[in-house]
């Protein structure tokens, strides 16, 4: 099962997974993080396949990719 | 009737300023914190029927600013402490072939890259010279955004004047801030024509623009006129505020923006019983020597103030010559000083007059 | 299984970048090889004068910070101390292309053993978005309100294309990290860019089409389909020598 | 009259524009006015803030580090800044980012505005800095009306060429005044 | 009649230039050009620091003298002020393509029509002989008495050649003054490069390959012999762009 | 035994001093009349294993000279003045970074392109910092060939000691002059390890070389720290030499070159029967504040001669601060003061004393 | 008739003329100039073509070619 | 003793060489010694000259303004320095390149030497130099044969590895060098 791991603190709401994401798995959250920013949430887990392009785009490197 | 007054940063109250005063050539490179300079400048240039280039980099920038005065126009350019490192050689070169020209530094803090907040640290480099040889810029300190469009009006016509580079020496405080400011009318003066430019020849013996005396006779020979200009400024460009009172005791030196926070600090201290005066150098070179040494023989103490280590205080030390005690209080690496700490500081002076 | 991971050379703290700004994946991608390479404890890095500035931070590894555009000057110094060692720099297009030319095309022409990593994203980022000498014609920035005009402020310089006619360089190549496959195909030139410098003691150098959401005024995924469709127009991706 | 105020926040929270607008009402009172901000390096979502300074009389010192008047968007401002504030200082705190407002054991008036939830509330989210500046208003009864009009047209007509925003700021600003009433009849 | 006769516009004054040098061919031929195209009363020339520094003891024009390298800045100062001036710079190697390389660049990229006559003489003259970027590979000079060596002291520049990859430039050629053919091939490039910028309003710069008889240690025809023989084998003459 | 003597220019005794000292890295650019220091260098740093490269600019060489400071090596530049104006921001960087490196000026007259004859004209520049923020150099000021030598010895220790450039301020005098020189084998002092170096994390953690401070305070800490240092080589490293003979009426100052002279100058008006002395500063930064302080209570008068329009007689007169006049005699533009022309200016003063 | 005028001032002997004259016609003279140089002379005017070659390559440019 | 020297002429007649050779010698005697060229730009054919001092006693300034010693070889030179030259000096000029030599109304001792000429006809027309080196030997009376001996081997040897020219080189100082003691003699 594939897993991806949001750090919220080093997220910046740039929303380039959200754009990215092949399976529209990412939205915005609606809670601020200590900096100041929305930070992504994952919509629908089960459905990520483990492409890691999310983590690949990522520029905060705020994303881990885990396929279990 | 009240001039129409405009918010504006120190910065954007420059460039118009200049463009006011007719300088119609801006060649500058991006850096923190005067890039509203170059950004009013791309902006507003073209309609005043001017350019503005942002030059490669601060040696571009500076040697444009050397062809373009030699060629007769009014130029300027602007940067912040580093910028103004890289500026040195041609600015020595400036001063050599006499050509007139701006120059604005608005300070950061240093050495090296240093940071970008408010600094004075610069003094020496542009009163003593950071370029090689004997030279002297015209250097004039603003401590307002209405002074930083004056001031700049006032250094392109001295500037032709003496034929040599002027520069505004603001920090990054002056830069940014807002104040309103108010322009009137530039009115130039009367100056000689620029017959020596490199215009072509048509009509006239040919011009060269050089700094370059290969013979030493000649090369000193030119050193003593350039002396001579710089002893003429000595005599008639000295500017500078003050506020005296009779009897005072302790006197505050400072410039630009501290000279600001000083005004406060002597009310502050007035308020409390003390006589304190302030004098605020306008011209840092030349510096108001004569006056500081008149007032350094009827007070008991001098208190420099500055955003760096000491520097203007050496210019107040040789002024004063040992009449009276010279102190110094300072802050550096950005941090501005409060009047809090200036009237703390002050306080422990005057204390000690008492004692 | 971890299929993506934070790189180790990568310390903890956040990047101060703007939000969607592609240093972030260069300095992932950086990582990352130094990494996979095992050369932490044996590289220096050189920090330019511009966003990247910080790139101490970031970066578990020796680094210094040169002046403007002078970081090709620092890492010959070290790197004529330290031959064994690997030198790079990463520079911005202000840094690398302006101020800094001449020590890009001399230390170019040396072949100095180094690996120069050229983030092209067509502005200067850090002192809030003047024009870089890689602005497109007719970009607007806070120098060019009225769009890059090749009359008066000239045409984008191709670096890349230039230093090719150099004898010293060993490799030249220019990539984007406007979408997920020119990401791929960065890290495995930046990586050749490495192996060229360790294994071959040979100059190379990386131009990456990198983004400056802030500056160009656009949402971050806009400005990565810029470089895909605008930028890559004047800077095709490509390898210029090899 | 001297007020010496600090405003703060987050990078994108518009404290620099609400800062500007106070000082350009100010000027338009007659009164003297400045402003000054702190600039960094690119570093979004770090807190950024101005100084202003609205005095009859001349202003020595455009730097303020001892704030009569605090504005406050975010947590870490209000961390900083609290402590410098005088006495009988006013301290003015968006409550919509400031999770914990610290009880204050000095002469200090605090006023809490959830200035982010109203502004979203009125379809406006980027207005929670004119909330917070109808607060202000509320307090210190100054600038004019009349100015604060002058300063929405220059903001918004003269600068962004964005006249249709002018109602919705200007009723933000209006809920902020209110708030501040209401908050003093609480006091 | 004269066949050939000093040019008006060369003032009396004897060259310093060493014996055999053969900066006083291109002196010549500029002034000529000058006078031919009858543009005496609105040319602005920019001597550089070199040996050349003091072109305005014996060109009958105004001119500047620009500090070491910056010669294509001070002339784009000259140019925006004067724009239907005829303005030129003159400068050695080391002057434009070592100190000078970034302001050489970035003029040419804004395509400034301006005329750069770029003396390539492979050589420092005016210091007494050290390496210049365009030293042969294995050329001895002060500075590399061992010989250039392309592992240490890296290749020579191609000026032309790089300088061809810009959008700005109109016009880039390399000529010789090293045979009596090549000096009248000189002439008509000069020309052209005069040309372009007072009918097109273009930059063009001309490469002349040029002799230092004394720091190469050669007699004066020795010297130009190897211009023809050596130097163009690194160097060969051409249009570069057009 | 009497050590083996070479004749040999300053130039050539300075680059030969570096290399015993253990400088292995030297990074320059031609100009005169400084250019036997790099032909030096070319010739001779490979036999010694070493690295010389001729940089494509100043801005080049000085900033190669940062990242091998950087990486712990001893590394040396050169120029003369409108090069060293190109260094400034490097400077500026280096004292920022806190690296310790060689830097000399073998100066020439000024401003701009100036000539190639010597000069003392960089004197502020050196001294003062002609870069941005506060900062100092060490500065030596060699009076022979031999002292080309060994202050440059000299210089490579300080500069580690106090991870500080030192500059060696020489003139085209000096490096161009042959007189005999003999070396002795360098002793380095015992130095604590660079541990700061960049040189690969392995076994440690990582080192950043760098002068960007973003913080304010943190920034003015860092200036702080650089102040201490600077207040601890006005203790420790003062170096000059004196020529006082009991009741000295006119003291003499000068350093290098004009000081050579000034011991003629010296020699002629003792003969003449007048009290005379000389203080030579052999280094500039720190001055010899405090002695000249304590002499200046003793004298009549003080004249400083320099080849310049007047540049030490500042730092002279912060030192004496009105306890005497100070004099001032000066050549500039290369022309170099003959004993003749001091010994009539003496002569002047001498007899003012009399009246 | 042709024939070539040479400056002795401003001639340095660089011998340049000397060598590239079609019909070698030049040689040097045996007396110094004022800048210490011994400048080049004509063997024999009579043979010269008045091609201009040696005015061409002169760097000194002490030559002035004249075609009667 | 202590001789202050001016050595003058055309850039290429070994002006310098002379002074450098003079300067060696004198060390090699013991003596205190500097040297110093004139330098400067590419100017050939212009003059060239260069000052030496050999002293007993330290040397305060290496500069000669007024020299002992003047030693020209062509007229500028002559014309540049002979007012400069000290009451009981001596002037060593080469009159093959200096056409007028003017009569001295001062204590001044000139020996006019046709270095050139004598060099050419020793068939080494670059040791003009040498000519002069060894008139000047004799009339000074220093530096020590052994001294020029060695500063033969080190200038043609060590330096440009010629040790074929020290012959002609020593021929031409002596040729000087008499030429000098004929001169006295004609006094
Ligand atoms: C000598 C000097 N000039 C100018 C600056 C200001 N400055 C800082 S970064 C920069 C350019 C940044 O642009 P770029 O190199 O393209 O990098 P980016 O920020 O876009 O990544 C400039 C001009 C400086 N610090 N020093
Ligand atoms: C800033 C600066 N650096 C160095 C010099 C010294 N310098 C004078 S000319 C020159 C180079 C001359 O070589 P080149 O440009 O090739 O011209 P050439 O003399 O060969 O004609 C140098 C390095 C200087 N005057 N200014
Ligand atoms: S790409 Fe990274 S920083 Fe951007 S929204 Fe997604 S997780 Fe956040
Ligand atoms: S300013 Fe541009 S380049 Fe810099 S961090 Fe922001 S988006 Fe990136
Ligand atoms: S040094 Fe070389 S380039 Fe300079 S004048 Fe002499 S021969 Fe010509
Ligand atoms: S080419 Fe000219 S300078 Fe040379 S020898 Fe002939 S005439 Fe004289």
């Amino acid at each position: 099962m594939a897993e991806v791991i949001i750090d919220r603190e080093r997220c910046k709401g740039c929303l380039l997974c959200v754009s990215f994401c092949p399976k529209q798995l990412f939205t915005l959250s609606d809670k601020l993080n200590s900096s100041g920013y929305y930070p992504v949430k994952i919509k629908e887990m089960k459905e990520c396949s483990g492409c890691a392009v999310c983590a690949t785009v990522c520029p905060d490197v705020a994303i881990t990719a885990v396929d279990r | 009737m009240k001039k129409k007054q405009v918010l504006m940063k120190g910065n954007e109250a420059m460039a118009e300023g200049a463009i006011m005063a007719g300088c119609r050539y801006f060649f500058g490179y991006p850096i923190t914190p005067q890039n509203e300079v170059p950004a009013h400048m791309a902006a507003y240039m073209p309609r005043a029927g001017g350019v503005f280039i942002q030059a490669e980099s601060e040696l571009a920038a500076i040697n444009m600013v050397y062809g373009a005065a030699g060629a007769g126009a009014r130029v300027m350019t602007s940067s912040s402490s580093p910028g103004i490192s890289l500026k040195q050689e041609g600015i020595s070169y400036l001063v050599g072939a006499e050509l007139p020209c701006v120059i604005a530094n608005i300070m950061r803090g240093g050495p090296g890259l240093g940071g970008i907040q408010p600094s004075q640290s610069d003094y020496f480099q542009a009163v003593k010279g950071g370029g090689h040889g004997d030279y002297r810029l015209i250097v004039l300190a603003p401590d307002s955004v209405q002074e930083m469009a004056d001031l700049t009006m006032l250094a392109f016509d001295l500037a032709d004047v003496y034929r040599n580079p002027v520069m505004i020496l603001g920090d990054g405080n002056l830069g940014q801030m807002m104040e309103p400011v108010s322009f009137c009318k530039f009115r130039k003066r009367k100056l000689p024509p620029k017959d020596w430019a490199t215009t072509g020849t048509a009509g006239r013996p040919r011009n060269i623009v050089k700094s370059l005396y290969l013979i030493p006779e000649q090369l000193e020979a030119h050193n003593r006129k350039l002396y001579r200009k710089f002893q003429t400024m000595k005599r008639r460009e000295v500017r500078f505020e003050e506020d005296i009172p009779e009897g005072c005791e302790l006197l505050l030196t400072a410039f630009g923006t501290t000279a600001r926070i000083c005004r406060d600090v002597v009310d502050k201290l007035r308020q409390r019983g003390h006589k304190v005066g302030l004098l605020r150098p306008i011209t840092l070179f030349p510096f108001p020597e004569e006056r500081i040494k008149e007032v350094s023989s009827r007070v008991k103490a001098v208190m420099t103030v500055e955003m760096n280590m000491g520097q203007m205080v050496d210019d107040v030390r040789l002024a004063v010559e040992g009449r009276c005690p010279v102190h110094f209080c300072g802050r550096t690496g950005g941090m501005v000083p409060s009047v809090e700490e200036i009237v703390h500081e002050a306080g422990k002076i005057l204390r000690g007059m008492k004692e | 299984m971890r299929v993506f991971e934070r790189p180790k050379v990568l310390k903890d703290k956040v990047f101060h970048y703007c939000p969607g700004c592609t240093h972030g994946i260069v300095h992932r991608l950086v990582a990352e090889i130094i990494e996979e390479m095992d050369i932490r404890e044996r590289t220096v890095g050189v920090c330019p004068v511009g966003c990247a500035v910080l790139a101490y931070d970031y970066l578990d590894i020796d680094m210094q910070e040169a002046s403007h555009g002078r970081a090709p000057a620092v890492a010959t110094g070290i790197k004529r101390v330290l031959p064994d060692k690997v030198v790079f720099t990463y520079q911005g297009d202000g840094d690398l292309a302006a101020i800094g030319m001449t020590e890009t095309v001399h230390t170019a022409a040396r072949g100095e053993p180094l690996t120069v990593i050229f983030i092209n994203n067509a502005i200067y980022g850090m002192t809030n978005g003047q024009m870089a000498p890689t602005t497109l014609l007719g970009q607007r920035t806070q120098t060019t309100p009225y769009g890059r005009n090749a009359a008066k402020e000239g045409y984008p310089i191709k670096v890349c294309e230039m230093l090719a006619t150099l004898d010293g360089p060993s490799y030249i190549a220019r990539v984007s990290v406007g979408s997920y496959k020119s990401i791929l195909n960065a890290r495995k030139v930046l990586r050749e860019a490495f192996r060229r410098q360790i294994e071959e003691n040979a100059y190379a150098l990386v131009e990456v089409l990198s983004t400056c959401p802030t500056n160009w005024g656009m949402k971050p995924r806009d400005a990565m389909d810029w470089i895909e469709n605008e930028m890559q127009e004047t800077f095709p991706v490509g390898i210029f020598k090899e | 009259m001297k007020d010496r105020l600090i405003i703060s926040g987050f990078g994108g929270q518009g404290v620099m524009l609400l800062g500007q607008f106070l000082a350009y009402a100010g000027m338009l009172d007659g009164k003297r006015v400045s402003w000054i901000p702190s600039y960094g390096p690119e570093m979004r979502g770090g807190t950024a803030y101005c100084s202003v300074v609205i005095s009859d009389t001349s202003i020595a010192s455009p730097v303020v580090s001892r704030p009569d008047t605090l504005i406050v968007m975010n947590s870490p401002s209000l961390d900083r800044f609290l402590p410098a504030v005088r006495r009988y200082g006013i301290v003015v705190a968006n409550s919509s980012m400031i999770g914990h407002i610290p009880k204050l054991d000095r002469d200090i008036h605090l006023v809490s505005v959830p200035a982010q939830s109203i502004a979203e509330e009125l379809g406006a989210p980027k207005a929670s800095n004119m909330v917070m500046l109808g607060c202000y208003l509320g307090i210190r009864g100054g600038p004019s009306e009349k100015a604060v009009e002058a300063a929405l047209q220059k903001a918004f007509v003269d600068a962004v060429k964005r006249p249709d925003l002018i109602p919705i700021n200007r009723a933000a600003i209006e809920r902020g005044r209110e708030l501040a009433q209401a908050g003093n009849e609480n006091d």
